[in-house]
C-alpha cells in the first residue's frame, strides 16, 4: 500500500543544521478576563491577563479574539479587535468593542474570571516619529478604539495630540476622558448636533492646520473623513496614517481574504489589511 | 520510548507528517510557529501569469468550517525564484511548490521552469479548471488527471505530488490515473465546491457565488476518500481535509495517510501544526507505537461486515 | 398579512415545503409533530424484498452531523400496503413512497404495484448500486439514471420524484437525464458518502465501514448542487442536506429549491418541521412577500463577479 | 426555472378536512435544572423541572438530553438516560448518570438554574401488573437508575419488592436508601466483596423463589445477570422483564439505528430499543 516506495530515502532536510535561535512573536494563550463590561449603549469594555509576548502590543496593531459560541450560533473564526490600550507592567491588555454579530454577542457573555484565547500582537501598528510636535487623531466608531494607545504612545514621546471624535450621539462618544487622560485635547463632533459633516470637520482641521497644530493626522473608523484629510494632506503636505479594517480570517498574512485596493505609484495594487497593515499610510488608502 | 515521527513520500523523507495546506501557510507564520519544526513547507499555489485573485468577500464562515473563493492572487515566477524561494532556504523542512496552469502544456513548462535547488517536490493542483476541455478541472475526470500528469512528469525528476479535487465521483479512478502516469503521490483533497447566500441581501456570500469548504465539516468525507485512494494506489496518499487536532491527524494515518496537510485549522490556532506533531508523539508513546510510520493504513477493516449501502452511493 | 405557504411540485400542491426526508421519519413522530401541520409525508425507502439492514454500529456522530448506515430494513410491500398505507390515509398532507431497487426492471414493477390511491407520488432512491451494471449507484452517471428513470416513468402515472446523490462529480448532467427521462421532480440529494475510524480499536466507527453523512456540516455543499441542479433543469428541485432552521429552509429556496426536506434535524429537535415552517412564514411576513413561492430562486447572481475557481472545481 | 409546472394544481391534500384533534406526547422543552450533583465517584444525580406531557412519565420510559458542550467536543445528538424518578405534582423528572464521554461531561457542567433541553418521555416502559405480591428487581450500574422509579410504582400497587443491587465497590452502589424508602428490602453484591458473580447471585434468587418472593423479574444493567435470570424463569416459569440498552439517534423509532436481536416465536428479528423498548420481555432478549 501506500508505503511502498518507503524503504530508501532522499534526505532533503538537512537535520544536521544547528537549531535555529527561534522566538514567538505572536502568541494565541487563553487569557484570563479582567473585566468586561459596557461602557455606553454601543461599546464594552474588555481587559485581559496576557503574557509577555502579547504585551508587547504597539498602537495600531489588533488582536483575533476566539469568540464564546452563543446559544445557537458557532462563529468559526476569530474576530478581530484593535489595541484599546496596554500595559506591559501589568501584563493587560484592553479592547472596545461594539456587539454587532454572532462573535461579540459571544464576547459579550464572558464574565471576569473566565478565559479567553486572545492571538496577537497582530499587523503594522502606527509609525510614530518622536520629532513631531503636533499631531491630529481623527476618529469614529470603533476607531476611537484604535487611536486610544496611539495618544498614550505620543503623551510619552511629548507629541501633543488634538484629537476628534465624531459619533452618532453625544452619548456614544467613548475614550473622551481616556484621552484627555493622555494629555489630547478632545473636539467632539456629533450627527445628531449636525457637526459631524465633513465639510464642518474640514474647517476645524483647516484651523488646526493654520495653528501649526496637525504636522500628521492619524485617523481610523471613517472613511468620508480620510478623503477629507487626504485632500488637506496633499494641499499641505502633510503626513499621515490611517487604520483600516477589512473582513479577516487567519490575520497573519496567509489567506488573502482581507485585500484591498491601495494607489501605490499610479498603479492600483492589492494589499493585504492583516499583514501589509492595518495601518497604511495615508495618501495610498482608498476608501 | 522516543517515537520515531519520520515518514518518506515516494523518496523524500520527512522529519514528521504534519505540514501546512497549499493556500493556507506564507512567511507571516513563523511568527507562530518555529517553522524548522514542520514536515515540509507547501507553498500558496502559484501560476506563470500574475492574477489578482477573485472578488470580494472571499471568504465566509458557516458551523465548522469556512468556503473561500480567494482564487490564486499571483506574483509571477519571476517573484517567486527571487523572493519566496531564497527565503524557505533557510529553513529545515523541504519545499514544495504548489503549481497550476490552464493546459496540461501550462503545467508542464511551469514545472519544468521550477526544476531547480531548493524545491523539494512539485505539488500539481490539478482541481483548477481545463481550458481546453470543457473547463472542468482537470482532476474531475481520469483521462484529463492522466494527461496532465504524464506531460508533468515528462517535465520535471523532482517528486511529483498531484493534488485532487473531492468534488468527482471518480476519486479512485482518478487516482489510478495520476497513479499510471507517473505521479510519486497523491494530495487528498482541495476543497470542496458549497455556497451560502445571505438572507438579508439575498446574494450569496462569496463575490464568486460558489467557494470551497474547508474545516473540521468536511472530515468525515474527505477521510473516506483518502481511504478509497489508498486502497486504489500504490504511491503515498497526503491526507488534506478539515485536521485540527493530532487525533484528526491520526484517523488520516490510520485510513492509509503516509502524511497530513493542515490548513483552515492554522487559522483558529496558528500553532495547530506543532500541536499536532507533539499530540501524534504523545499518542504513540501511550501505545508503545514505535514509528509514526506503523499508523499508515493500520486501520482494521478485515473482519468488518459487508456493508448494505442500498441509498448510500458505495465506495466505487 | 397572511403568508400562502403553498407551493406546487410538479402538478402536486403543497400546503407548504417542507416535509421529512426519507430515513428520518415514521410514526413515531406523531408523539411530538402534529403529523396535519406537514408539506407531505415521505416514507423510509421500501424494497420489494425484506432486508434487516446493515450491521451495527449504524450510526456514529461528528461534529455537525452523523454519519449512517443503516442500510433499507424493508418488511417488503404487503407489509406496506397492509400497514403503512393505511395508517398515513388518516392525514391530511400526501404520501411519498420512497422505493429502491437493484435494478431498473425492480424499480419500474415496484413503482407499478405503488400506483394506486392513498400515494400521491413515487420518490426513487436511485443512490443504491446499480448490479447489472458496476454497482456504482444508479444516480452517479447520467446514463444509468436516464436508464432507470425512463423505465419508472413508463411504469407509473404518478408524480416521479427522482433522489439524487450528491457523491457525483456530474450533478448537473444527472439531473438533466432525469428530467429528460421524465421525472416530474429532483429530490437533492442524499447523504455524502464518508468515514469514521475509533481511534481506541482502530477500527472503522461504524459496522458497515462507511456510510453516509447528513445534517449542518453538509448544508453549504448541498445548497450549492441544488443551485446547480435548479439552474440546470426546468422541473421542480426539493432540497435536502443539513436544514435545521427556517433560514436554513429559506437559502434553499433562494438557491432554487422548491420545496425542502428535512431529516437530521428531527433527530434532534423532534418539532424541527413545525418550527420551520412558523419560520418560514415569519420571515415572509416581516419582508412583506405574500407567497413563500416567491422565494423560489430568488438569489441575485447577476450581479455577482465572474469567479476565478482556478482552485476550486467550477460548477460544471 | 423550478416553478414551471406550478400553474395548475392537483389538489392531493384535502384541506377542508376539520382539524383533528391532537397533543402532543412527547415534548422537548428547555427546563429549569434544580439539582445537578454527584452522589459518589461515578454518579450524578439531576432534578429538571418539567411540564405536564413530561411528568406524565412512567418506570421503564427514558429521555433523550440535549447536552451542553464542553471545551472542545461536539456532542451532536441528543443522550438517552432512564427515568430514575418522577413528581408530576411538582413537575419534576430526575435522572442518575455516569459520565462516561462528551455528553455526560457536558452535563455534568450545568448549574442548578440553567437551562436543559430534555426530550421525552420516550419508550415503553414496565408493564407492573397491580396483581402481583412480591417481585424481584436487579439492577448493576445505571440499571439501578431506571429500576428506581419501578420500586415506587410497585409500592403503590402493594406489590413488594426484594431489590439485589450489583456493583463494582460498595462505595459506588447508589439509591439503596431511595430503594428502602420506597418499601423495598435491598440485597447488596459487589466484585470487590466477592459476591457478584453469577453463581452467587443464583442462589440468592432461588432462595427467594423459595421464599414465595419472586412472582416476577425486573431487571436492567447486565447481562450477565439477566441470563441468570433467563434460566431460573424458565425453570420455575416466572414472568419477567428486562430493560435494554443500544446507541441511540432519534429515539422515537424513526431511524433504526437502535436495532438488537430478540428471540421471538423461535426467530431472531430485529426491535428498535426506542420504540419497542427499552423494556422487552425477559425471556425474548438476547444478550
Ligand atoms: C483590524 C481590525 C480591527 C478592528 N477593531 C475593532 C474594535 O476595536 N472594536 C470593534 O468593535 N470592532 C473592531 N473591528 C470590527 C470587528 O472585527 C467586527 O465588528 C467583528 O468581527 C464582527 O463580528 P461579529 O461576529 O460580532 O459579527 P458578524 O456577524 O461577523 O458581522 C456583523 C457585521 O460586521 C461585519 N464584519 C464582520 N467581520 C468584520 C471585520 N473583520 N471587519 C469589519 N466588519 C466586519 C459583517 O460584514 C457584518 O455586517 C475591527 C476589525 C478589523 C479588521
Ligand atoms: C434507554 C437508555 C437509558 C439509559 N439510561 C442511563 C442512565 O439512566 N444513566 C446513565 O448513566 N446512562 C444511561 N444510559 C447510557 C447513556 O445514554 C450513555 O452513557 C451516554 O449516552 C454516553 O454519552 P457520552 O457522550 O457521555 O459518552 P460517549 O462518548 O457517547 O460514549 C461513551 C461510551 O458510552 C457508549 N455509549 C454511547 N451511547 C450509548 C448509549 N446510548 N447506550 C449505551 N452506551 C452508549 C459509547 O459506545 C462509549 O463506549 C442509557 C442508555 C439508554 C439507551
Ligand atoms: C483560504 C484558502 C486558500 C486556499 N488556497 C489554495 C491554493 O492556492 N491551492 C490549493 O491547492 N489549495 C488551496 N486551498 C485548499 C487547502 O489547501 C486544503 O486543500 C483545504 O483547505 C482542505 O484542508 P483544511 O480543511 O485543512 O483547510 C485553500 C484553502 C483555503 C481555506
Ligand atoms: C438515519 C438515516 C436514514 C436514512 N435513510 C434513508 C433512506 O432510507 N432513503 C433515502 O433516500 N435517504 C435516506 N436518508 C437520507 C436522508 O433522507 C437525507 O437525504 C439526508 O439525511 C440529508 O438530509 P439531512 O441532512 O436533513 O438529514 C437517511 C438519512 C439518515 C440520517
Ligand atoms: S486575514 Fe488572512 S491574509 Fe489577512
Ligand atoms: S434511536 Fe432511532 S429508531 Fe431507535
Amino acid at each position: 500500500m501506500a508505503t511502498a516506495k518507503d524503504s530508501f530515502f532522499i534526505a532533503a532536510a538537512d537535520d544536521a543544521r544547528p537549531p535555529r535561535d527561534w522566538t514567538e512573536t505572536v502568541v494565541a494563550e487563553r487569557g484570563e478576563v479582567l473585566l468586561n463590561q459596557a461602557v455606553n449603549a454601543e461599546y464594552r469594555h474588555l481587559v485581559v491577563r496576557c503574557g509577555p509576548v502579547a504585551a508587547k502590543a504597539v498602537a495600531g496593531q489588533f488582536f483575533q479574539l476566539l469568540c464564546p459560541h452563543p446559544e445557537g450560533e458557532q462563529p468559526f473564526l476569530r474576530r478581530p479587535m484593535s489595541l484599546y490600550g496596554v500595559d506591559p507592567a501589568k501584563s493587560e491588555v484592553e479592547f472596545l468593542y461594539k456587539v454587532t454579530g454572532a462573535g461579540t454577542r459571544g464576547l459579550a457573555l464572558i464574565a471576569p474570571g473566565d478565559r479567553l484565547d486572545i492571538m496577537g500582537p497582530l499587523g503594522k501598528g502606527f509609525d510614530l516619529d518622536p520629532g513631531l510636535r503636533h499631531i491630529v487623531a481623527v476618529g469614529r466608531g470603533a476607531g476611537l478604539a484604535t487611536l486610544a494607545p496611539l495618544a498614550k504612545a505620543a503623551r510619552a514621546n511629548g507629541t501633543r495630540v488634538t484629537a476628534i471624535f465624531s459619533a452618532r450621539r453625544p452619548d456614544l462618544l467613548v475614550s473622551v476622558d481616556l484621552f484627555r487622560g493622555h494629555g489630547a485635547e478632545v473636539i467632539t463632533v456629533t450627527d445628531s448636533q449636525g457637526t459631524s459633516g465633513p465639510a464642518h470637520v474640514e474647517r476645524i482641521l483647516r484651523g488646526l492646520i493654520a495653528d501649526g497644530r496637525a504636522e500628521a493626522f492619524f485617523t481610523c473608523g471613517s472613511s468620508r473623513l480620510m478623503r477629507v484629510q487626504q485632500r488637506l494632506a496633499r494641499e499641505f503636505a502633510i503626513a499621515g496614517q490611517v487604520a483600516m479594517e477589512q473582513q479577516m480570517a487567519c490575520g497573519l498574512g496567509l489567506c488573502f481574504c482581507c485585500v484591498r485596493d491601495f494607489h501605490v505609484g499610479g498603479e492600483i495594487v492589492h494589499r493585504r489589511v492583516c499583514w501589509d497593515g492595518p495601518v497604511f499610510d495615508l495618501m495610498e488608502a482608498l476608501p | 520510548m522516543t517515537v520515531d515521527l519520520a515518514v518518506g513520500i515516494g523518496g523524500l523523507r520527512l522529519a514528521n507528517p504534519v505540514m501546512p495546506a497549499s493556500g493556507t501557510f506564507a512567511e507571516g507564520l513563523d511568527k507562530a510557529v518555529d517553522f524548522d519544526r514542520l514536515g515540509a513547507f507547501v507553498t500558496k499555489t502559484i501560476t506563470r501569469e500574475l492574477r489578482t485573485g477573485n472578488p470580494l468577500p472571499r471568504v465566509v464562515e458557516r458551523p465548522g468550517g469556512l468556503i473561500n473563493s480567494i482564487g490564486i492572487p499571483s506574483k509571477g515566477v519571476p517573484y517567486f525564484l527571487a523572493h519566496t524561494l531564497p527565503y524557505y532556504g533557510r529553513f529545515r523542512p523541504p519545499l514544495v511548490v504548489s503549481i497550476s496552469a490552464p493546459t496540461a502544456e501550462g503545467f508542464a513548462s511551469l514545472a519544468a521552469e521550477l526544476t531547480r535547488p531548493g524545491i523539494a517536490a512539485i505539488e500539481a493542483n490539478i482541481s483548477c479548471p481545463n481550458i481546453e476541455e470543457d473547463g472542468k478541472a482537470f482532476a474531475m475526470r481520469a483521462a484529463s488527471t492522466e494527461a496532465v500528469v504524464r506531460q508533468l512528469r515528462a517535465a520535471t525528476s523532482l517528486p511529483l505530488w498531484v493534488k485532487l479535487t473531492p468534488n468527482t465521483g471518480d476519486l479512485p479512478e482518478v487516482a489510478r490515473a495520476a497513479e499510471a502516469a507517473g505521479a510519486d503521490a497523491l494530495v487528498v483533497a482541495n476543497t470542496i465546491l458549497a455556497m451560502a447566500i445571505d438572507l438579508q441581501t439575498f446574494r450569496p456570500s462569496l463575490g464568486s457565488v460558489m467557494g470551497g469548504l474547508s474545516g473540521p465539516a468536511v472530515k468525515p468525507i474527505v477521510l473516506r476518500q483518502v481511504f478509497q485512494c489508498a486502497q486504489a494506489v500504490d504511491i503515498p496518499v497526503i491526507g488534506c481535509g478539515g485536521i485540527s487536532t493530532a487525533e484528526d491527524a491520526i484517523e488520516y494515518l490510520l485510513a492509509g495517510a503516509s502524511a497530513v496537510q493542515v490548513g483552515t485549522a492554522t487559522f483558529v490556532q496558528p500553532a495547530a501544526m506543532t500541536t499536532i506533531i507533539d499530540g501524534i508523539g504523545r499518542f504513540c508513546e501511550k501505545r508503545d507505537i514505535a514509528r509514526v510510520a506503523d499508523l499508515i493504513g493500520a486501520v482494521v477493516t478485515e473482519e468488518a461486515d459487508q456493508p448494505d449501502l442500498a441509498w448510500v452511493a458505495p465506495a466505487e
